[in-house]
C-alpha cells in the first residue's frame, strides 16, 4: 500500500477570518495593560488568565482523558511551595523554582496516578479528595515549608530575575503567556494521536485496550501534562500574592473544576470561557455586594452554577457551537448527512 | 479544524475582555460631598464572618462620632467634626476578604486604585492582613492593623505598615507575668504547662511564644498538641491533655473550635485547675453566648474589659454598640473601633493626604492614655517597626458569664477564682 | 505451525466453567466459524483469546508465541484484532476518527494514520458516512464500522463477534461480501455467528461448543448433519 | 488505662453519627448512581431547622425529629424535581458541577438567612453526661449513636422487606429494564433523595443536641461521610453504618495515639490504602 497525501495549506482564503480574529484580539489582549490603568480590572485579567490555565491542566487529565480528579490543587500547591521555599530560603531563581516544581508535580502526579487509575469514575474522585486533603495537613505541620504560617517573600527585591514587580502589567503579560502555553498543550495533545487516544480512554477503556492503545501509559501522559501546568500556575499564583500558605494553594481543586466544567468539558477553549465569565462575576460581585456581609454573591455564585449545568450541560461552549454552526452556515451546508449510494 | 480553533480563541477572550469591560464601568460610585476615603477589609463571609460584621459596626460607630460633634466621649476626633484641616468627613470603605489571602489583596488592590482611598484598615486574621498589608506596601498606602497579633507582621521591614495592638509575643509575655505577680501574692499554679492550639498561623506563633517564654520565667512544657481547625471533634485532643494532666492549660483557638473545646471539657468531665486562653475565640461575644455558664472560670488575655465601664466614654460607646448590635463591645471590635480613631487622629494633623504627609502623622501619633478606651499608657509608635510600643495586655477572668479583668492589679475587678472547681458542682 | 492454536483453554467463574478444556487451532488464510447455542463459552472463549480475562487453565499460542496473559493492547500489537459483541463506537468522534484510532497501529503520525483510515473506510464501504458522528449511524453501519477500525490495526487474525446478528437481509449480504473481500486481502477470520444459513456457507471448517466443551470440529457439510450437534440446538430426541 | 476506654468510646458514638450522615449518601449513591456532595450542607439545614424550632418554639430536639424529618424528605423531593432531574443522565462531572453548586448555594442561603453567628441549643432535654463504663460521655452523643443505630436498620428494614424497598433496589439494578415491570423511575429516585436528606436530617436533628450550628458546618462532615460511603461500598447500609464506625473509630485513635493534627491524614491514608485493595469497599457489589 503506497502512502501518498497531500499536504493541506493552512494559509488558504477559508481560513483567513479567524486568524485575523486570533490576531486582533491577542494584539488587544496585549495592549490592555498599556491603556487600563486602574489595577482592579488588571487583576481580574490576570485571574481570567490564570485560571484558564489552571482549568486547562484539569481539563487534560478530567476532560479529555475522562480521569476525573477532584485534587488538581495538590499539583499547583507543590508547584508554588517548590518554587517559593526554593526562593525564599535558597536564593534560586523563581523561574528555575517553577522548572523544578513542574518536574516534582509531574513525579507526585505519577506516584498518586499509578495507584489511582485503577480506580473508576466515582472512586477515583473520591480518592483525590482525599490525597488532596493528606497533603494540606502534611504542609500545614511541615515546619521546613513555613507549616501553617506560609511563606513570606521578602519585598525587596523587584525585576525578572526575581519574578517579582511593583506594576500589574509584567504579571499580566506572564499570566497571558502561561494560558497560551497552556492551549499550545493542548495544541499538541489535539494535533497528536494522543489526543485521539485521551478521547477514546474517556469513551471506553475495553475499546481502547483492544485498538491497542497502553492505557495506563496514555493515563500517566495526560497525568503528566496536567500536572506540570497546574504547577506552573501554583509557582505564578505565589510569586503574584508573594506569599504562599496551604490555603491559598491547596484549596482550589473545587473552583477550577467548576469553571471548566461550566466552560465546557474536554474542549481547548472551555477554561477560557468558563473563567471569562465566572470569574469577573465572582470579583465583582463580592467587590460590590459583599460589604453587607450576607454573602449575597455567594447566592449568585451558587445560583449561575446551578442553572447553567441545567441549562447547559455540554457547557457554556455548546452555546457557541450552536452559534458557530448559524454562523458559518455554508460550511455546515455541505455535511448534511449524506444518502448512502449503495456500494 | 483551524477555523474552529482561530474562531473560539477569539470568541473566548472576546467574552473574557467585553465582560469585565462592562463590569468595569458600571462599578464607578461618586462621592457626592467631599469626604476623605479609608478602606477596610474584614472577613464578613466564610469561618469568622460574625467578627468581621461586629467589628464593621464598631467602625462604624466611630465613624459616626469623628464625623459628628460628640462631648461626653473623650476619645481623638470626638470634639471635632470631620477634618477640619482637610475641609471633609471620614467615609469607611468595607470589602469582603472572605478569610482568603488572595481576595484580601485583591480588595485592597480596587480600594487603593478605584475607591482612592488615603489609608487602610483591617483584616482581623493575620493571614488575609499579611497580603493584603503586602498590596498596600507596594502601591505605597499607610496601612494601619488593628487586631492581627501575629509577630512576623511587623518584622518584614515595611514602611507603610502600621499596628496598634499588642502582638501574640506581648501577649504571652503578659501572661507569664500574671503567672509571676500571682505567685508573689503566695498563689502557686504550678510549674508544668500543656498547650493546646490551633495548627493555623496564629496558632502556630502562639506556641512558639509560649515556648519562649515559659524558657525564660522556668516553667516546663510538659505537652505541645496541635490540632487541625474546624475540627469534626476534638475528644482525643482534650484526652490528650487530660492524660498530660498539668498544671496550667493553655489553649488558643478561633472561636468555633473554642465553643467545641469547652463542651469537650465538659462531656468529659475534664476541669484543669487553670485554664489561660489565649484571646480570639474565647473573647468573641458568640463564645458565651453560645457556651453559656460552661465558659465560667476561663482566665484570658485581652485588651478590653467590660468593668473598664468606669471610663465614661467607654460605657457611652459600649451602649452604642448593643443599641446598634445588640452584643456588647469586645477585644476584637473595641480593637477596630480604636482603630479607626487612631487614624482619625492622625488625619487631624496631617498636612494633607498624601501618603507621605499621612504617613509622617502616623509617626508622630502620641494619644495620651484617658483618650484610650483601653488601660495603656497612650498610642505611641516604634519609629522602625511601627509596632505600638504603650499596649498594655489585661487578664480577665469569666465569672458567672462576665469578663472580669484580674491583672493588672490597678485596673483588677476581683481575685482570681483559683482552682477551678469539678463539672459536677458548678 | 498454525496461526492461532487452543490448548486446553478453560476458564472457571467460581464454580463454573464456562470453557473447559477447549482444543482448536486456526490456520493461515482460513475462514473458521464458532458455533454453539447461548451460553455455550464462545464470547468467554473470544475473550480469553483478545486477553480481555484471564485463564484458568491450557495456553493459546498466536502465530508461535504464547499469548494468554498479555493485555489486550499488546495482543493487538501483535496483529490480532477484535470486534465486539455489544457494538462498542466511539459516540463524539466521527466516522473516520474511529478508524483512525485503530490506523493509529499502523503509523502515529495524523496524517499516514488518516490516510491509511481512509483506505480502509474505502474498502468497508463507509465513505459516505465519513464526517458523520458515530453515535448517528444505524446498527448496521455501527457493525461495519468495528470492523473497519479493528482492520485498521493491519492485524493478521480478526476475531468478529456475531457481526451479522440484528442486520437486514440486505445488510447482512453485504456483511458476507464485506468478510469475502477481507480473506482475500489476506487477513484470517475467527468469527462467531448464530444464523446458520450465513456462516455455513462462508466458513472453511466449523467449530461448535455446547456449555463450555468443544462438542464437533469439521467441515460446514459434515457439522450440518452431525448428530450431537443437532442435539445440542435442538435438545435430544430421548 | 482508662484514657483509651474514653478515646474508644466517645469514637464509637461519633463514629455512628458518621455513619447515620453516610446511609443517605450511600442511599443516593446506591439507587441513582449519582454521588450527592452537597449532602452535609443539607443537614448543616436540618441542625437549622431544629436549632430554629427550639429557640422559636422551645421545641426540644428529641420532639421536632420527626417534623425535621418530614420536611426535609419533601425538600428532598423537591430538590429533586427542580434541580437533579435535568442532571441525573449527565456524566460524572456535569452531577458533580451540580451538587457543588448546591454547596455554594446552601452555605450562602444560610448566611443570608441566619448570618454567620455561631448558634447551640443549650439545655436540651438531653443534656449533662453519663458514665459508660470508665468514659463519660454528653448524653445527646449517646442518644444520637443508639438512635443512629435504630434508625439505621429501620432504614435498612424498608428497603429490604417492603415492596417500595424492592422498587427502590430494582431501579438501583437496572433504571432502564425497571419501568418494564411497571415502576416509575422518576419516583423512585425522588423517593430515594426523599429518603437520603430525611436521614441526613434525622442526623442534623441528633448532631444539634450537642454540636454547634453555622453555616460552614457541613464542611467538616462532607469528605468524612463520603469516606465512609466509599470505605463501605456504595450502596449497602449496612456498610456506610460499619464503615462510619470505623472511621470514628480510627479518628479517635489517631488523635490520642498519634498526633490530633494527623488524626485526618490516617483517616484517609487508611481509606485509600482499603479502597486500592478492595475498589468497592467492605461490602460493596461489583458493579
Amino acid at each position: 500500500m503506497n502512502r501518498t497525501f497531500v499536504k493541506r495549506s493552512f494559509w488558504t482564503k477559508k481560513n483567513a477570518f479567524p486568524i485575523a480574529a486570533f490576531l486582533t484580539l491577542t494584539a488587544v489582549a496585549l495592549l490592555a495593560p498599556v491603556y487600563i490603568k486602574i489595577l482592579f480590572p488588571l487583576h481580574v485579567l490576570i485571574m481570567i488568565y490564570l485560571y484558564s490555565a489552571l482549568g486547562t491542566s484539569w481539563n487534560i487529565l478530567s476532560g479529555y482523558a475522562g480521569q476525573i480528579s477532584l485534587g488538581q490543587s495538590v499539583f499547583v500547591g507543590v508547584g508554588g511551595y517548590t518554587s517559593s521555599v526554593l526562593f525564599v530560603s535558597y536564593g534560586v531563581n523563581p523561574w528555575l523554582g517553577m522548572i523544578a516544581g513542574a518536574l516534582l508535580a509531574a513525579i507526585f502526579g505519577w506516584l498518586i496516578g499509578k495507584p489511582c487509575f485503577r480506580l473508576s469514575g466515582r472512586y477515583f474522585a473520591i480518592a483525590t479528595m482525599a490525597v488532596v486533603q493528606i497533603a494540606y495537613i502534611i504542609v500545614t505541620r511541615w515546619e521546613f515549608v513555613g507549616g501553617a504560617r506560609g511563606i513570606y517573600f521578602p519585598l525587596k527585591n523587584w525585576g525578572l530575575r526575581f519574578f517579582a514587580f511593583r506594576a500589574k502589567a509584567p504579571y499580566y503579560y506572564i499570566a497571558f503567556g502561561l494560558m497560551l502555553f497552556s492551549f499550545l498543550m493542548v495544541l499538541i495533545i489535539e494535533k497528536s494521536h494522543i489526543g485521539y487516544y485521551l478521547k477514546t480512554i474517556r469513551e471506553d477503556e475495553d475499546v481502547a485496550k483492544a485498538l491497542g492503545i497502553d492505557v495506563p501509559k496514555y493515563k500517566a501522559i495526560a497525568m503528566a501534562f496536567s500536572t506540570t501546568l497546574a504547577a506552573m500556575g501554583g509557582t505564578f499564583l505565589a510569586q503574584y500574592l508573594l506569599f504562599a500558605d496551604p490555603d491559598s494553594l491547596f484549596m482550589l481543586s473545587i473552583p477550577i473544576m467548576l469553571l471548566t466544567v461550566m466552560g465546557g468539558t474536554g474542549s481547548m477553549f472551555g477554561p477560557l470561557i468558563g473563567a471569562g465569565v465566572l470569574i469577573p462575576v465572582q470579583e465583582y460581585a463580592r467587590a460590590y455586594w459583599s460589604g453587607s456581609g450576607q454573602a449575597l454573591d455567594q447566592i449568585l455564585y451558587g445560583l449561575i452554577i446551578v442553572v447553567i449545568v441545567i441549562l447547559q450541560p455540554r457547557g457554556l461552549i455548546g452555546i457557541f457551537e450552536g452559534a458557530r454552526r448559524r454562523f458559518f452556515r455554508s460550511e455546515a451546508a455541505q455535511t448534511k448527512t449524506p444518502q448512502r449510494e449503495g456500494i | 479544524m483551524v477555523k474552529r480553533l482561530c474562531g473560539f480563541f477569539a470568541l473566548g477572550l472576546a467574552l473574557a475582555v467585553c465582560t469585565f469591560f462592562i463590569y468595569g464601568v458600571c462599578g464607578f460610585a461618586y462621592a457626592a460631598e467631599k469626604t476623605v476615603k479609608v478602606g477596610a477589609i474584614f472577613p464578613l463571609s466564610g469561618g469568622v464572618a460574625q467578627t468581621g460584621v461586629l467589628c464593621k459596626a464598631a467602625m462604624e460607630i466611630a465613624q459616626e462620632i469623628v464625623n459628628g460633634k460628640v462631648d461626653d466621649i473623650l476619645v481623638p476626633g470626638a470634639t471635632t467634626e470631620g477634618f477640619a484641616n482637610l475641609g471633609a468627613k471620614l467615609e469607611l470603605v468595607f470589602m469582603d476578604s472572605q478569610n482568603v489571602p488572595e481576595k484580601a489583596m485583591s480588595a485592597a488592590e480596587q480600594l487603593i486604585t478605584q475607591e482612592n482611598v488615603v489609608a487602610l484598615l483591617g483584616c482581623y486574621t493575620s493571614a488575609t492582613t499579611a497580603t493584603a498589608s503586602q498590596a498596600a506596601e507596594r502601591l505605597g498606602i499607610p496601612f494601619l492593623n488593628e487586631s492581627s497579633t501575629s509577630p512576623i507582621l511587623t518584622n518584614r521591614g515595611f514602611q507603610w505598615f502600621f499596628r496598634c495592638t499588642p502582638d501574640d509575643d506581648f501577649f504571652t509575655r503578659n501572661f507569664f507575668e500574671f503567672l509571676r505577680d500571682e505567685e508573689a501574692k503566695g498563689k502557686n499554679y504550678g510549674r508544668s504547662i500543656a498547650v493546646l492550639y490551633e495548627n493555623t498561623l496564629w496558632g502556630a506563633d502562639v506556641a512558639k511564644a509560649v515556648q519562649k517564654y515559659a524558657a525564660e520565667f522556668d516553667y516546663k512544657i510538659i505537652a505541645d498538641v496541635p490540632y487541625t481547625a474546624r475540627a469534626a471533634s476534638l475528644t482525643s485532643e482534650v484526652q490528650q491533655i487530660k492524660s498530660a494532666n498539668a498544671d496550667i492549660v493553655m489553649l488558643a483557638s478561633y472561636v468555633s473550635d473554642a465553643i467545641l473545646l469547652q463542651t469537650t471539657f465538659r462531656d468529659l468531665d475534664y476541669s484543669p485547675s487553670i485554664i489561660l486562653a489565649h484571646d480570639a475565640g474565647f473573647n468573641d461575644p458568640n463564645f458565651l453566648k453560645t457556651v453559656g455558664s460552661a465558659g465560667n472560670y476561663v482566665l484570658s488575655r485581652e485588651v478590653y474589659a467590660s468593668t473598664l465601664l468606669n471610663k465614661p466614654s467607654v460605657k457611652k460607646l459600649n451602649e452604642l454598640m448593643v443599641a446598634k448590635t445588640g452584643y456588647p463591645l469586645d477585644g476584637n471590635s473595641a480593637r477596630a473601633l480604636m482603630g479607626v480613631l487612631v487614624l482619625s487622629d492622625a488625619l487631624l494633623r496631617t498636612k494633607s493626604t498624601e501618603p507621605d504627609d499621612l504617613r509622617q502623622a502616623l509617626l508622630e501619633t502620641d494619644i495620651p492614655a484617658e483618650q484610650v478606651i483601653f488601660p495603656w499608657l497612650g498610642v505611641k509608635f516604634d519609629p522602625e517597626t511601627h509596632q505600638i510600643t504603650t499596649g498594655r495586655g489585661i487578664v480577665v477572668q469569666i465569672q458567672d458569664q462576665n469578663y472580669i479583668p484580674v491583672w493588672p492589679y490597678e485596673i483588677a475587678g476581683a481575685d482570681v477564682l483559683y482552682p477551678i472547681p469539678q463539672w459536677k458542682d458548678r | 505451525m498454525e496461526l492461532l492454536e487452543i490448548r486446553g483453554v478453560s476458564k472457571r467463574f467460581g464454580g463454573l466453567a464456562a470453557v473447559d478444556s477447549v482444543d482448536m487451532y486456526v490456520s493461515r488464510g482460513e475462514i473458521v466459524g464458532l458455533i454453539g447455542p447461548n451460553g455455550a463459552g464462545k464470547t468467554t472463549l473470544f475473550n480469553c483469546v483478545a486477553g480481555h480475562c484471564g485463564i484458568t487453565g491450557g495456553e493459546i499460542y498466536f502465530d508461535g508465541r504464547r499469548i494468554d496473559g498479555m493485555s489486550p493492547n499488546e495482543i493487538c500489537a501483535m496483529k490480532l484484532a477484535r470486534t465486539f459483541q455489544i457494538v462498542k463506537s466511539i459516540t463524539r468522534m466521527t466516522v473516520l476518527e474511529n478508524i483512525m484510532v485503530g490506523a493509529f497501529m499502523v503509523s502515529k503520525r495524523i496524517p499516514l494514520a488518516r490516510e491509511w483510515a481512509r483506505e480502509v473506510m474505502d474498502f468497508c464501504g463507509l465513505s459516505p458516512l465519513a464526517d458523520a458522528k458515530a453515535g448517528s449511524l444505524t446498527i448496521g453501519d455501527k457493525k461495519r464500522l468495528e470492523v473497519a477500525r479493528a482492520l485498521a490495526t493491519e492485524p493478521e487474525l480478526l476475531l468478529l463477534d456475531e457481526v451479522m446478528a440484528g442486520l437486514t437481509g440486505k445488510e447482512s449480504r453485504d456483511a458476507v461480501e464485506l468478510i469475502y473481500k477481507i480473506r482475500n486481502w489476506g487477513v484470517t477470520v475467527l468469527m462467531v455467528e448464530h444464523i446458520m444459513e450465513i456462516i455455513m456457507p462462508i466458513s472453511d471448517r466449523i467449530v461448535v461448543l455446547d456449555s463450555g466443551t468443544k462438542i464437533a470440529e469439521d467441515t460446514p457439510e459434515k457439522i450440518a448433519r452431525d448428530k450431537k450437534v443437532i442435539d445440542a440446538y435442538l435438545g435430544s430426541a430421548a | 488505662m482508662e484514657h483509651i476506654e474514653q478515646v474508644l468510646v466517645s469514637g464509637l458514638f461519633a463514629g455512628m453519627v458518621y455513619g447515620l450522615i453516610s446511609i443517605g449518601l450511600s442511599l443516593i449513591w446506591g439507587i441513582m448512581d449519582m454521588v450527592n456532595f452537597a449532602h452535609s450542607d443539607f443537614m448543616m439545614l436540618a441542625m437549622y431547622f431544629t436549632y430554629l424550632l427550639f429557640s422559636k418554639l422551645g421545641l426540644d430536639p428529641l420532639f421536632s425529629l420527626p417534623l425535621v424529618a418530614a420536611g426535609m424528605f419533601c425538600l428532598g423531593v423537591l430538590t429533586y424535581f427542580l434541580v437533579i432531574r435535568h442532571v441525573i443522565g449527565g456524566e460524572l462531572v456535569q452531577q458533580t458541577l451540580c451538587t457543588f453548586g448546591l454547596v455554594v448555594l446552601l452555605q450562602s442561603v444560610a448566611q443570608y438567612l441566619w448570618t454567620g453567628n455561631y448558634q447551640m441549643i443549650n439545655e436540651p432535654l438531653v443534656s449533662g453526661n453519663i458514665r459508660i463504663f470508665a468514659a463519660s460521655l454528653s448524653k445527646g452523643q449517646v442518644v444520637a449513636g443508639v438512635a443512629s443505630l435504630f434508625l439505621a436498620g429501620a432504614i435498612w428494614w424498608v428497603i429490604q422487606k417492603t415492596r417500595i424497598g424492592w422498587a427502590l433496589m430494582a431501579t438501583a439494578q437496572n433504571r432502564y429494564s425497571a419501568p418494564l415491570v411497571g415502576i416509575k423511575v422518576d419516583r423512585m429516585f425522588a423517593l430515594a433523595w426523599g429518603i437520603g436528606l430525611a436521614s441526613v436530617g434525622a442526623a442534623g436533628v441528633f448532631l444539634a443536641n450537642y454540636y454547634y450550628i453555622y453555616p460552614q458546618v457541613g464542611a467538616t462532615f462532607q469528605l468524612l461521610a463520603l469516606v465512609a460511603v466509599a470505605l463501605g461500598g456504595f450502596g449497602s447500609i449496612p456498610g456506610a453504618i460499619v464503615a462510619g464506625i470505623a472511621v470514628g473509630l480510627i479518628e479517635a485513635l489517631s488523635g490520642y495515639l498519634i498526633e490530633p493534627a494527623y488524626k485526618y491524614l490516617v483517616v484517609f491514608s487508611l481509606y485509600i490504602v482499603v479502597v486500592l485493595v478492595r475498589p468497592h469497599g467492605f461490602f460493596g457489589t461489583h458493579s
